[in-house]
């Protein structure tokens, strides 16, 4: 399985995604560049967390309107997985893959902890290896991580199950405690934690591994079908 | 050369935490008239005189980029021949 | 506006408005140029000979740092010492004040403070790991502090933050004399091989110099000489001395830098960061440091006003800018590289051999000084230094009268001082890179270094109420207190950065401090084993001629041989036994 | 009740990042009739209609806290009894 993790100008945890998958799934994977007009030799589409061009303006905008963003519509239009981590996320709220949007914590900071989060939906290509509600220890750092969507695409999400992730907690002011959603054809995943960022004890938590080992398994499941 | 001023705002139902901390820091200052604070963006663009529809490329701007419809909504003013 | 004359300066003192003395003015005149500066000349001296570039007042002082030891690869001179941490690689490392901008406009002054450290550390070819800062404010029950607090924290944070490299670790204290003049202090760490080593060099013949990154405007200048100034109420409206930091604009910037040293080595001969006194700064040091001479055209220099004078290009401090030397054989195969990482690269200049500073504009030479003169004459000063009364005086010994142990004990704890930061540190991104092994809350932070087994522990350390108490034992205190916590971390400390931030050092009582003070952790350094490979001075950090505690901060760094020796703070287990060791 | 808008913006002289960003996300979009974005903060400030000297006290708000009077400057409208 051959993975991209998206890198636009601004991107920083694009290089913490890309060893998240060569170390710690032991996948293929490749960094490309926002330019990039193809992503044919691809099976999963992977946005890196960061501050895609400063996220001025609001996070994810200007990503929104990069080049490489018709082909990941295209790719998602394919089935393929797309997951967005923070910045990620944000910017599939902003090209509409995802309903919703993330507006700024309500306590007005950014905010950078370790919380605890369930998992809601383990029945998705991404979270087959957790649990249903079972509690993963994973790192949040943004200032723009508050989900904000509208009653009734609230009230689809739900009905959908689509809702994958909830803090235990509320930790920023999200609506419903969402922390990541996925898309109605259930292969575009956002969540502003940080899985690539829990892959070892060393670094407080291995909570994040199953995500990407999810994705693995579903990917070779379907390829041995 | 043309100038156009748009102002973006969240939605009202929306909670602006940046103007909530701004009215707090005011009231701490003693000012305690002001009952509410919101916050917005403010932009000024120079705009080619040439433009043949300028309102329409206008609202593109703001629809595809300076506004997110989901949460925010714009108006703006065209001041002809500004300075 | 027309520019003054030459004789126009020499005649209304306007130099002195710019910090240089008659004395100083003399000798430019009479001994460097053996004529009158014009108005850019005697700009470029005032800068370049104020405290910050020259370090005219405490150059003497700093002498008293030893900066060797079998690690050191390079120390005090350059952007940042190195620091050899064995299999051919090595840290880099500096910490930087930026407390004048800061008390201006704390959100961008603390910001670009971020910004330019971080540009001294790619700046030598070196990848940031980390981010530290030691901030001292007023009292919290005031609200212009609590205004000031919030907006530093979030200006660090929001560079930080936004160009990904972690903040791992700081201190904070509180202290009615910082009111006025907050202490932002700044420290990067960087991470290199021995080979990918770069130096801010200017050297041979007919290579060209490069300027990379943003626009010059107008913004900051001066700001080299603002930083050696004092504060006055009447100068809270300071007009040109701030800039708004571009974390974006750096990241870009920091990136292509990195690549080109790794991937492009060839095409380059030095590279340095444009920080204080911009321009100026920048290229006569790389010149100096390879004794060469330099033509620079200025009109080829981006500049984001119009009619910029030549003394306003060249005192800019526009931030995220860099400058390389490059041979002239590569200048195309730079401008594509840059352009491609959507940075403007172009040539402003080229290297000569005769020591001369010759600047250009619309074909008129408006410049024309020996480099010598400008970087490496300028004065140096030995203040006089006397013992503060107080000191003297302080032979009653006050004797605190403890009635409740668990009151006093609590009534600490509640001081924010001591009280736990959490609430600011929370605000920094300190486990970007995924490589943060022990987050701020302990004694020292620690990264691990990916591929090896290898980490590196950090901490900022400082406590000014003890240095203004006893100087020399204060000064010692920081020292050791910085080593213990990295001993405690499970790591053999290997090098002090530090920053040193006093009152006007034209003060014979503010100097003695700031001497003993030195003279304190010099020797605790060299008792200890380990050298000062680089540092910051900032004199002058006085508000209404009242001068803050004598603050120096230390900024150590050790070396973590096996990962799996870290330890961290907290009590672990219940039933655990407790030592206390030591004297 | 009065409404009193703000208008915040940066002194000529100094480089306003957000604006330059946004003004090539512009042109990437096709849009290359628009020379120059300068990006500001907009305030909406709801006031008691009982307060004496409003201008006097928008303006110190406005020195203190709204604008940093080293960066940047502002102009504000006070609209009387706004909805
Ligand atoms: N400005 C800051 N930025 C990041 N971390 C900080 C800051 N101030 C304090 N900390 C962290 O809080 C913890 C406690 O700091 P401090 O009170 O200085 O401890 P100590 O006195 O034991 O060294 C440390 O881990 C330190 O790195």
């Amino acid at each position: 399985m051959k993975f991209a993790v998206i890198v636009f100008p601004g991107s920083n945890c694009d290089k913490d995604l890309y060893f998240a998958i060569k170390d710690g799934i032991h996948a293929d994977v490749e960094m490309i560049d926002y330019r990039s007009k193809s992503l044919d030799a691809f099976d999963a589409v992977l946005i890196p967390g960061g501050f895609s061009y400063g996220d001025y303006l609001r996070s994810g905008a200007i990503a929104a309107h990069a080049p490489i963003i018709e082909t990941i519509k295209r790719m998602s239009a394919l089935g393929k997985p797309i997951m967005g981590i923070c910045n990620g996320f944000q910017i599939l709220t902003e090209i509409g893959l995802l309903p919703g949007a993330l507006i700024r914590n309500r306590q007005n900071r950014f905010i950078c902890e370790t919380v605890d989060l369930k998992v809601k939906n383990n029945q998705t290509i991404f979270t087959n290896e957790y649990e249903f509600d079972q509690t993963l220890s994973l790192p949040v750092a943004h200032g723009e991580g508050n989900y904000y969507c509208d009653i009734s695409t609230l009230k689809q999400i739900n009905d959908n199950n689509q809702i994958i992730f909830r803090y235990a907690s509320d930790i920023n002011g999200s609506i419903d405690n969402i922390a990541g959603i996925i898309n109605k054809a259930g292969n575009v995943l956002g969540m502003m934690p940080h899985p690539e960022r829990a892959l070892e004890e060393m670094l407080g938590s291995d909570d994040g591994l199953k995500l990407f080992q999810s994705i693995l398994k579903s990917h070779m499941n379907r390829v041995n079908l | 050369m043309g100038l156009v001023k748009v102002y973006v705002t969240y939605k009202e139902s929306i909670l602006d935490p940046q103007g909530e901390a701004i009215k707090s820091a005011i009231h701490g200052m003693g000012h305690t008239s002001i009952n509410d604070v919101r916050m917005g963006k403010y932009f000024e663009l120079n705009v080619d005189n040439n433009v043949s529809d300028i309102d329409s490329e206008i609202n593109l701007i703001c629809d595809d980029l300076l506004a997110n419809p989901n949460m925010e909504t714009y108006r703006y003013e065209i001041l002809e021949d500004a300075e | 506006m027309t520019e003054p004359t030459a004789e126009m300066i020499q005649e209304t003192k306007l130099y002195k408005s710019w910090g240089l003395s008659d004395q100083e003015f003399q000798t430019i005149s009479n001994d460097i140029l053996g004529r009158l500066p014009n108005y850019t000349e005697t700009g470029l001296f005032s800068v370049m000979w104020g405290e910050h570039c020259s370090y005219k007042n405490s150059k003497n002082v700093l002498r008293k740092f030893s900066n060797k030891s079998e690690r050191v690869l390079a120390g005090p001179g350059e952007d940042a010492g190195i620091i050899d941490i064995g299999d051919n690689q090595a840290i880099v490392f500096k910490a930087e004040s930026h407390n004048h901008p800061s008390a201006v406009e704390p959100y961008q002054g603390a910001a670009t403070g971020v910004g330019g450290i971080i540009r001294d550390i790619f700046s030598m070819g070196a990848t940031p790991i980390a981010l530290l800062n030691s901030l001292k404010f007023g009292e919290l029950d005031d609200s212009h502090t609590r205004y000031l607090a919030e907006e530093i924290v979030s200006g660090i944070g929001g560079y930080g933050n936004c160009i990904g490299i972690p903040t791992v670790g700081g201190e904070i204290a509180f202290q009615s004399r910082y009111k006025k003049n907050p202490i932002v202090n700044v420290m990067c760490v960087g991470l290199i091989d021995h080979d990918d080593v770069k130096y801010g060099k200017a050297t041979g013949k007919d290579n060209l110099i490069v300027y990379v990154g943003a626009k010059t405007g107008r913004d900051g200048i001066h700001g080299a000489t603002f930083a050696s100034d004092e504060f006055t109420d009447s100068k809270s409206t300071q007009r040109s001395a701030v800039q708004v930091g571009d974390p974006f604009m750096e990241k870009l910037l920091m990136d292509a830098c990195i690549e080109l040293v790794h991937e492009h080595s060839d095409w380059i001969m030095g590279i340095q960061d444009m920080g204080a006194a911009g321009l100026v700064s920048s290229t006569a040091e790389m010149a100096s440091k390879a004794s060469s001479g330099l033509i620079l055209e200025l009109d080829n220099v981006p500049q984001r006003e119009t009619e910029m004078t030549p003394y306003e290009i060249m005192l800019s401090e526009s931030q995220e800018r860099m400058v390389l030397c490059i041979k002239p054989e590569y200048e195309q195969n730079i401008t594509d590289f840059f352009t491609d990482k959507m940075l403007d690269a172009v040539v402003v200049g080229k290297v000569t051999t005769d020591g001369q500073y010759k600047i250009y504009q619309r074909g008129k030479m408006v410049c024309n000084i020996p480099i010598s003169g400008l970087v490496d004459e300028s004065p140096e000063y030995k203040r006089i230094s006397v013992k503060p009364d107080r000191i003297a005086d302080s032979k009653e010994q006050f004797r605190p009268e403890i009635k409740s142990l668990e009151d006093v004990w609590l009534k600490i704890l509640r001081q924010p001082t001591i009280a736990s930061k959490e609430y600011f540190y929370k605000t920094y991104d300190s486990q970007i890179k995924a490589n943060t092994v022990v987050q701020p809350g302990s004694d020292a932070a620690v990264v691990r270094i990916r591929d090896t087994k290898k980490a590196i522990a950090m901490t900022n350390d400082g406590n000014s109420r003890m240095v203004y108490v006893d100087p020399f034992i204060g000064g010692q205190m920081a020292v050791i207190e910085a080593a213990s916590n990295l001993v405690a971390a499970g790591a053999i400390p290997i090098g002090i950065t530090d920053c040193l931030n006093y009152g006007n050092p034209e003060k014979p009582e503010i100097f003695w401090e700031f001497e003993k003070s030195v003279s304190g952790m010099a020797m605790a350094g060299k008792k200890l084993n380990i050298p000062v490979v680089s540092g910051n001075v900032s004199l002058y950090n006085e508000f209404n001629e009242t001068a803050i505690y004598p603050s120096p901060m230390i900024g150590m760094t050790g070396l973590v041989e096996d990962i799996d020796n870290v330890i961290t703070q907290g009590f672990k287990n219940s039933g655990d036994l407790i030592y206390l060791i030591g004297e």
